[in-house]
């Protein structure tokens, strides 16, 4: 069985059309063993994490309660994508494994809705997030070798505590940005294949081979998604990673688990004057902050 | 598969007996080799069918123009190609092959049929006319046939035996039409040199021959 | 690889003598299998060469699945009854007479005597593409070359289109519709009654069939209430040729009248979408008042309400207008006395 | 639903011809309805030889591509797979030596049955012969070819556009080199014409840009015409491509044996098909047998048969065994011919009463991709001559496309000229107030009508027109001015019309031969070379031969069908020609034996020759006294040897003729000639054609309510067969009007309408249940028995008087294009004004 479905052009060249629709099940196993192998691993033999120092007590001191973390805008930006691509891998792949409903349409408005809300992500990453913050640095590689090291018996100093974002966090926003943009890229043009209130329709925009390769790459990172979102999804879900989802939903973090987990130096969170809580406006304000601090 | 090879009831008889014979397509293998393998493989090369030594059922027996036939017919075989082909009645023509053009009408069981679109496995039991089997055995013509002679009716005359065969199927169903239900009883046949008009003048004047025989 | 038509592939036929034996053998052979009704949709399949089943299930011997039958409330029509048969059926002429009225303009009369009801209904659209075997969305592929700025699409779908705008082409299912019948299918798990205008999917839902049937399903019977009998019935089809040709549109409309106000009235259309529409907003908007023209121009326009024309076809919606127009306030009739 | 007819008209049919003679005008039985009837005539594809293979063709998926490679190790594989046939098996194209000694060089761009070059999509690369055709078709998806597409066309209009693709790399328009002193004009070559921008500017107004025209001629003062003119219109018109459609397809068998061909397949012309199945074979007529006894249909599209033949002939070469190719209906849709559709603007300027005082014509004609068709020209001098505008311009463009290749249909060009006039005609009356009838009667040829363009200052003529008297007829049985004065037109939905059309096209050549033999029995045996497509004259003909010999029907045999028979030169049963040709022919043998028989009868009993009369199966001296029968007549001449029983044939007879009185020698009274009669003027035969249609305007739907065709077709032969002939092809012409059609998608140069019910040939509930026709049966004068052929005459009237009838019933703006059906007047009544695209090809 191969990975790609091929038809015969009505010039009688094979081209392909899209993945075979196997790969969605693939995909979702994938997705489905690792987390069942992770959270044996978590569970019967993974040690404590280990971290190298301690933020001194006078920084710790100085950090609040609520350690902001994600701002309004960026969790309304984080959920509306979540959301819409939900709806993307459900309207997608549902239809393909039995359960029938009219997809198309909600799934060219979420895929435009995701398209927006990442363009937006983008520009406003650029320009007011700490654009760097999601990306590994030097010390995440040096910390992904001697995890590595340490994992394979080998002697190796303990890592050091993230930044604002751990590692698998980066690698995932990464894989995330290979997938998404491939599949938002792919969707936009299929878009002049339906029926949307955008553009005219035009099939004939690419030859059937460009096309079909658009629509292989778009069903290749889709499919990638299910395994990708299942993670995600799965990692949220966990227990010691609950505060990281929290501080998605609340936009704030915990002290404690700042401390024990981030390097202050790394992730520098200043201190508003008044309090500790996380209004949106704060928040963005510190944020706002860590740009420069990370320059 | 207890049937043995060209038993009656494994031929003429499978649609009244029962589960017994449920699943028939099992196929033989070469002993009932057509003399006329005319469009189909010979018996020997038949990919994707399953192979019974001893069992014959692609050897059937098939009554056409009230003559028993025995005959060699490939499961995808249609009743044009069996006639035209294995059974040499060429009258029965093939003008598309698709059910629109009427070329190849038969009647089964009285009913006209496009025999290019009934699977020969399928007339079993039933029994087929032809062109060839209309006329009386001394030569004398249908009364329909008799029509077309006295009208000059047809050009070109593929269409012919269809337009003819339907004309005697349907005068079973309506004795003396009007020249209107005439043409909607034959216009499932075409005609390409357009001659309807000489065509239904003809077949007309079939149906009075045929009233008038029958009166006599 | 090269492509051929016209050269019937081998396969292996089936010819099973009840709907257990015929069930079983779908089972058996899961997507490897083709059910033969009347087989004048499949010939075109096979003999192109476009689908090559490995097993071909015949069900023209089943006794059970060929006849009109009487029931409680209505008739039951089996599958495999031929639509000469209904056309000749002397209960379905003096009750239902709109099934019949649609069975007679089916194709030809050849095709009627070995058509099916059951394969009229859930024969296959004939969009040109499609069956001339291009990989479009409805063949499993990504694209509708009908819906292209060059689509050649004069009798392609004004309504209800989603990627695919092939139309179903039954002239049977909207009488069915309208009758309010109601289809019988035996499916692995057993038996389900569903609403005739529920038989039928859109491309939005499924755009490679149009009907609700699963491999190793069956429609076996159609149950006729009694509900429309010998209502007002009306009938058309609009074609291009007066034999052999699909309906460019056609309407049916069951329709019981108290007085000149409609009182219960259900139409359908087909030939403007992948699947046959019920009206049922004209049906609504239609109920109570006087049955005259009026109500007929003002039911055809709610009729085509979002239909969105393609290149060539946007005389179906004037089309479809004036046949609900036509199927609710009737049609004058012209004699010219010479 | 079904026609009603309103206004009763007499049976045509009821009408006695043939008055004064015995056979000529009076029905018979066809010597070949019997086998036809219970199923026995035998077809190509109804032949069967020992150990036959069966080829099947991989046929072009694109329009235009070149072959780079073709993969076929996998098929020849197989078991059963005997032989693959490419183009490079092909003989190259034999040159034509003409029967006055001319070579004429093959073209470079003809047919040639397989290609590495597909110019059209459908076009046969190669055959596979297997030992049965399930094998063949398995083989055929088992070969992989490279293809390097190219560029391609569909519309002829995109072809003339600044920097449009040419539908052949070396061009996309035919034309004719200019004829010089010494010479006539050249053979037609493939040159490239593109318009100017400027030119396609018209098409922003729904009119036919008027560009570069390779061909032109014209008569008369055009802009005086135009200027002294009451109403000017300038129309612009789109006729259909329609595929002949013969029922029979060219399914071909082919065998050799004993160093020579047997080809079973079917023709139009069994005598002409030989020297061009040698030609395409590049081999000796003689090594030709060729065998084509039934036909099932023709229509132009097997006039020589088809080139599609020699494919059997050369894998039954290559494998020494008989082969079979049956052609399937989709690949008859791609190989078997169609009529080119003709996008056409007139500009026509009429006096007041109708008088046609200036017309300017431009016609495109969608050639296909291979040889010339003579569409174009044709429908120039047939509008000419029917309509006898006082000036005239013709210019036409035979344009390429990547389409299935065309060939003559039933009035080549004379369907598309007249189609693309009559509507203007039709408008033109109306405007006037004219009535329809009328305007035609004041335009219409009569005697020695003038036709064509002007050359040395004269301009051909036809022998002969009574088309006022046809019309008078029709318009009187049609009960036209009743019709016209019927009220209301609309009831309810329905409104109707009634309309009236022109019709005409060539109705004869001449010089060719007749043989027959009278036989030691007393038997005639007419030896006939006309190909039996049904319309009978290969028997009719003969008829005349008969009548002159005073022969009883039942003493005369036809042979025909098998070149193996000794047939005599023959027309090729095309353009209308036979009847005329073919009776002049069979007049002049039967006057050759005539004269044989006095002969024989003066040597034997005394006396001169022109003592003798030839009646009652007896050669007698006039006024009673000595005789002899023709059985007497026949061994008497066996005797006499020489000319009198085929020893000697006549010196101006062609070979072929020449070739089978040889064969026949010795076997009775052999009689052979050549029509040299003489004749003045061009033979046309004409037809006047009413329609009357009933149309639901809320749904586009409409009836042909009752049609009548009134011929001038000179003395009438077979009065059955030519009613088949008047009204098939009248039929024909109406498949035009109400629904015939191609449909190309143009993004990949495909036809779609590949199956009927696309492609909509008439069926027999679409046309009225008791059509009418009639016939002058005046005698053309120019000819001896007076007959004039008639199967293309009424085919643009029964396109023509729908269109004007329908027309009658919704007015002007309703189509601009044939066929008009259900779509075309709905979209236009909602909007006003005509809707289609009216340029766009194939839609």
């Amino acid at each position: 069985m191969g990975f790609l479905e091929w038809a015969t052009s009505p010039w009688g060249q094979s081209v392909p059309i899209h993945i075979a629709w196997f790969l969605i099940w693939v995909a979702a196993i994938a997705g489905f063993l690792f987390l069942i192998v992770h959270a044996i691993w978590l569970r019967y033999f993974a040690k404590p994490k280990e971290f190298a120092g301690a933020a001194s007590p006078e920084v710790s001191a100085r950090i609040p309660k609520h350690v902001p973390r994600h701002s309004l805008v960026a969790r309304l930006f984080h959920w509306i994508m979540a959301a819409s691509m939900l709806t993307l891998l459900f309207t997608a792949f549902l239809p393909k494994v039995g359960v029938q409903f009219p997809w198309v349409t909600y799934h060219w408005i979420a895929g435009a809705v995701l398209t927006v809300s990442i363009l937006f992500h983008v520009i406003h990453a650029s320009f007011w997030l700490d654009f760097w913050s999601i990306w590994p640095d030097k010390i995440d590689l040096e910390d992904a070798w001697r995890r590595v090291r340490r994992f394979a018996g080998m002697s190796a100093p303990a890592p050091r505590k993230f930044a604002k974002y751990p590692l698998e966090n980066k690698l995932f926003h990464g894989v995330i940005i290979l997938c998404g943009l491939s599949v938002i890229l792919t969707g936009v043009f299929m878009m002049f294949r339906v029926r949307t209130i955008f553009f005219p329709r035009n099939p004939y925009l690419f030859s059937n081979m460009t096309w079909g390769l658009m629509y292989v790459l778009h069903g290749l990172a889709g499919v990638g998604l299910i395994a990708l979102v299942m993670m995600h999804v799965y990692f949220g879900l966990r227990p010691e990673k609950l505060s990281i989802t929290k501080s998605m939903v609340f936009g704030w973090m915990d002290r404690d688990f700042y401390l024990q987990e981030h390097d202050p130096e790394r992730w520098v969170v200043e201190t508003p004057p008044s309090s500790s809580s996380s209004s949106p406006s704060t928040s963005n304000r510190v944020e706002g902050r860590g740009l420069t601090d990370a320059g | 598969m207890a049937e043995k090879a060209g038993s009656k009831i494994s031929e003429d008889a499978p649609k009244a007996v029962s589960r017994r014979n449920f699943i028939k397509g099992v196929i033989t293998s070469g002993v009932a080799v057509s003399s006329a393998s005319y469009l189909f493989r010979a018996s020997t090369v038949m990919h994707g069918q399953q192979f019974i030594a001893g069992v014959g059922e692609r050897l059937i027996t098939l009554n056409v123009n009230g003559q028993q036939r025995r005959v060699d017919v490939m499961k995808q075989e249609t009743l044009a190609s069996t006639l035209r082909y294995k059974l040499g009645l060429t009258g029965t023509k093939l003008g598309c092959d698709r059910a629109e053009c009427g070329s190849c009408t038969v009647l089964i069981d009285d009913i006209p049929y496009y025999a290019c679109s009934v699977l020969t496995h399928n007339v079993r039991g039933r029994k087929v006319l032809t062109i060839e089997g209309l006329a009386s055995a001394d030569g004398t013509l249908h009364p329909v046939q008799q029509g077309v002679i006295d009208e000059q009716g047809f050009q070109c005359a593929f269409c012919m035996s269809g337009f003819i065969m339907t004309t005697v199927g349907y005068l079973k169903t309506n004795s003396n039409p009007t020249r209107q239900e005439l043409a909607h009883g034959i216009s499932g046949c075409l005609c390409r040199c357009q001659d309807y008009d000489k065509i239904l003048t003809a077949l007309m004047r079939g149906a009075e021959n045929m009233r008038r025989s029958k009166l006599g | 690889m090269a492509v051929i038509r016209d050269v019937m592939p081998a396969f292996e036929l089936y010819q099973p003598s009840s709907v257990a034996d015929a069930q079983k053998l779908l089972e058996q052979h899961g997507s490897d299998a083709w059910v033969l009704a009347g087989g004048l949709d499949s010939f075109d399949w096979l003999k192109d060469r476009i689908r090559k089943p490995k097993a071909v299930v015949d069900l023209s011997g089943i006794e059970e699945l060929r006849a009109v039958r009487t029931t409680a409330d209505g008739i039951e029509i089996g599958a495999m009854t031929t639509l000469t048969e209904i056309v000749s059926h002397p209960l379905i002429k003096q009750k239902y007479d709109l099934l019949a009225q649609a069975a007679e303009v089916v194709a030809s009369p050849q095709i009627r005597n070995q058509g099916t009801i059951g394969g009229n209904v859930s024969q296959d659209t004939r969009c040109w593409y499609y069956r001339g075997g291009w990989p479009c969305y409805r063949a499993g592929g990504n694209i509708c070359y009908a819906d292209t700025p060059e689509g050649r699409n004069r009798e392609h779908a004004i309504l209800h289109a989603d990627r695919c705008v092939a139309v179903n082409p039954s002239d049977s299912a909207p009488a069915l519709i309208a009758l309010d019948a109601k289809f019988v299918v035996r499916t692995p798990k057993g038996e389900r009654v569903v609403d005739a205008e529920d038989y039928f999917i859109g491309p939005d839902i499924d755009i490679t069939r149009l009907h609700i049937l699963q491999p190793g399903d069956l429609l076996t019977a159609i149950r006729i209430p009694s509900t429309w009998a010998g209502a007002q019935f009306y009938f058309e089809k609009v074609r291009d040729r007066n034999v052999w040709d699909f309906a460019l549109m056609n309407v049916a409309s069951a329709m019981v009248t108290s007085g000149d106000r409609i009182e219960r009235i259900r139409i359908a259309v087909n030939g403007a979408a992948a699947r046959p529409l019920r009206l049922k907003a004209v049906e609504d908007a239609v109920r109570g008042k006087p049955r005259n023209a009026a109500t007929g121009e003002m039911a055809g326009k709610l009729a085509v309400q979002g239909a969105v024309p393609l290149q060539f076809n946007a005389y179906k919606i004037p089309l479809m207008r004036n046949l609900v127009k036509r199927a609710i306030g009737g049609v004058e009739e012209a004699t010219w006395a010479s | 639903m079904d026609n009603k007819k309103v206004v009763d008209t007499a049976k045509a049919s009821d009408r006695q011809y043939g008055a004064g003679y015995k056979l000529i005008g009076k029905n018979y039985q066809t010597p070949d309805l019997y086998a036809k009837v219970t199923g026995n005539a035998k077809y190509a594809e109804d032949f069967r030889a020992e150990g036959m293979l069966f080829c099947k063709l991989l046929l072009s998926p694109m329009p235009h591509a070149r072959v780079r490679r073709i993969h076929a190790h996998a098929a020849l594989a197989m078991p059963g797979v005997k032989a693959i046939l490419t183009a490079d098996d092909l003989p190259a194209p034999a040159d034509t030596l003409t029967d006055n000694g001319t070579v004429i060089k093959a073209s470079k761009w003809g047919e040639r049955g397989l290609t590495m070059e597909p110019l059209y999509q459908g076009e046969p690369i190669l055959a596979v012969a297997a030992v049965d055709e399930l094998t063949a078709a398995e083989a055929i998806e088992k070969i992989q070819i490279d293809f390097e597409p190219l560029p391609f066309v569909v519309d002829p209009l995109d072809t003339l556009r600044p920097g449009g693709p040419n539908p052949r790399t070396d061009g996309n328009v035919w034309t004719r080199p200019a004829a010089t002193a010494s010479q006539g004009p050249g053979a037609p070559a493939v040159t490239e014409l593109k318009w100017t921008k400027a030119d396609f500017e018209e098409l922003k107004h729904g009119r036919l840009p008027l560009g570069k025209a390779p061909d032109e001629w014209s008569y008369g003062d055009l802009d005086s015409g135009f200027k002294n003119a009451a109403l000017v219109l300038d129309e612009t018109f789109v006729t259909p491509d329609t595929s002949h459609q013969t029922l029979e397809t060219r399914s071909a068998m082919a065998y050799w044996q004993n160093g020579k061909v047997y080809i079973h397949t079917g023709t139009q012309s069994t005598a002409q098909t030989l020297p061009a199945i040698a030609r395409w074979l590049n081999i000796d007529a003689e090594k030709v047998v060729f065998i084509s006894e039934y036909t099932g249909g023709g229509f132009g599209s097997k006039i020589t048969g088809g080139v599609s033949m020699i494919i059997p002939a050369l894998l039954s070469k290559k494998t020494n065994a008989p082969v079979m190719m049956r052609i399937s209906r989709e690949e008859e849709t791609f190989i078997g011919r169609a009529r080119p559709g003709f996008q056409g603007r007139m500009k026509v300027g009429f006096s007041k009463e109708g008088r046609i005082t200036a017309l300017d014509m431009f016609v495109i004609c969608d050639n296909g991709p291979y040889d010339a068709v003579g569409d174009g020209p044709s429908s120039g001098r047939i509008v000419s001559l029917l309509y006898q505008p006082q000036a005239m311009r013709w210019r036409g463009v035979t344009v390429m496309t990547n389409t299935p290749p065309r060939s003559a249909q039933s009035s080549p060009g004379g369907l598309q000229g007249i189609v693309l006039m009559e509507p203007v005609i039709a408008k033109a009356a109306r405007r006037l107030g004219v009535d329809q009838v009328a305007i035609r009667r004041i335009n219409c040829p009569e005697g020695k009508a003038p036709f064509g363009p002007l050359v040395q200052g004269k301009r051909q003529y036809a022998t002969s027109a009574f088309l006022k008297e046809a019309l008078d007829r029709g318009a009187e049985q049609f009960k036209w001015s009743e019709r016209v004065a019927r009220t209301p037109k609309r009831m309810g939905t329905k409104v109707r019309g009634v309309g009236v059309s022109l019709s005409c096209y060539v109705g004869g050549t001449i010089g060719f031969d007749g043989l027959l033999i009278i036989k030691p029995d007393g038997r005639i045996t007419f030896q006939s070379g006309i190909g039996n497509l049904g319309t009978e004259s290969v028997i009719d003909v003969h008829r005349a031969g008969a009548e002159v010999l005073g022969v009883p029907w039942e003493k005369c045999d036809v042979v025909w069908g098998n070149t193996t028979k000794n047939l005599p030169f023959t027309c090729v049963s095309g353009g209308s020609q036979t009847t005329h040709a073919m009776t002049r022919a069979a007049y002049a043998t039967a006057m050759d034996a005539k004269k044989k028989l006095q002969e024989i009868a003066a040597k034997k009993l005394g006396g001169k020759p022109e003592q003798y009369e030839v009646a009652n199966e007896r050669v007698f001296r006039k006024g009673g006294g000595a005789s002899m029968t023709l059985a007497q007549a026949a061994k008497y001449a066996i005797q006499l040897g020489g000319i009198y029983d085929g020893h000697e044939a006549p010196a101006d007879v062609h070979k072929m003729t020449k070739a089978s009185v040889a064969a026949l020698a010795g076997q009775g009274l052999v009689a052979a000639a050549k029509d040299n009669y003489p004749r003045d003027g061009s033979t046309f035969s004409y037809v006047a054609s009413f329609a009357e249609v009933e149309v639901d305007v809320e749904t586009g739907k409409y009836y042909i309510v009752d049609f009548l065709a009134s011929g001038d077709v000179g003395t009438v032969i077979h009065p059955r067969a030519l009613g088949g002939q008047m009204l098939g092809r009248s039929t024909l012409g109406m498949g035009h009007a109400i629904g015939q059609k191609w449909v190309f998608d143009p993004h990949y140069g495909e036809m779609v309408s590949k199956r009927f019910h696309h492609s909509k040939p008439p069926t027999i509930l679409d046309v009225p249940v008791d059509m009418q026709w009639t016939a002058l049966d005046i005698p053309d004068p120019e000819t001896p028995v007076g007959a004039r052929g008639v199967g293309e005459p009424p085919v643009a009237g029964g396109c023509g008087s729908i269109l004007n009838a329908l027309s009658d019933a919704l007015g002007d703006e309703i189509f601009q294009r044939a066929p008009v059906n259900a779509d075309t007047i709905l979209t236009s009544l909602e909007a006003g004004r005509p809707m289609q695209h009216p340029l766009m090809a194939h839609i």
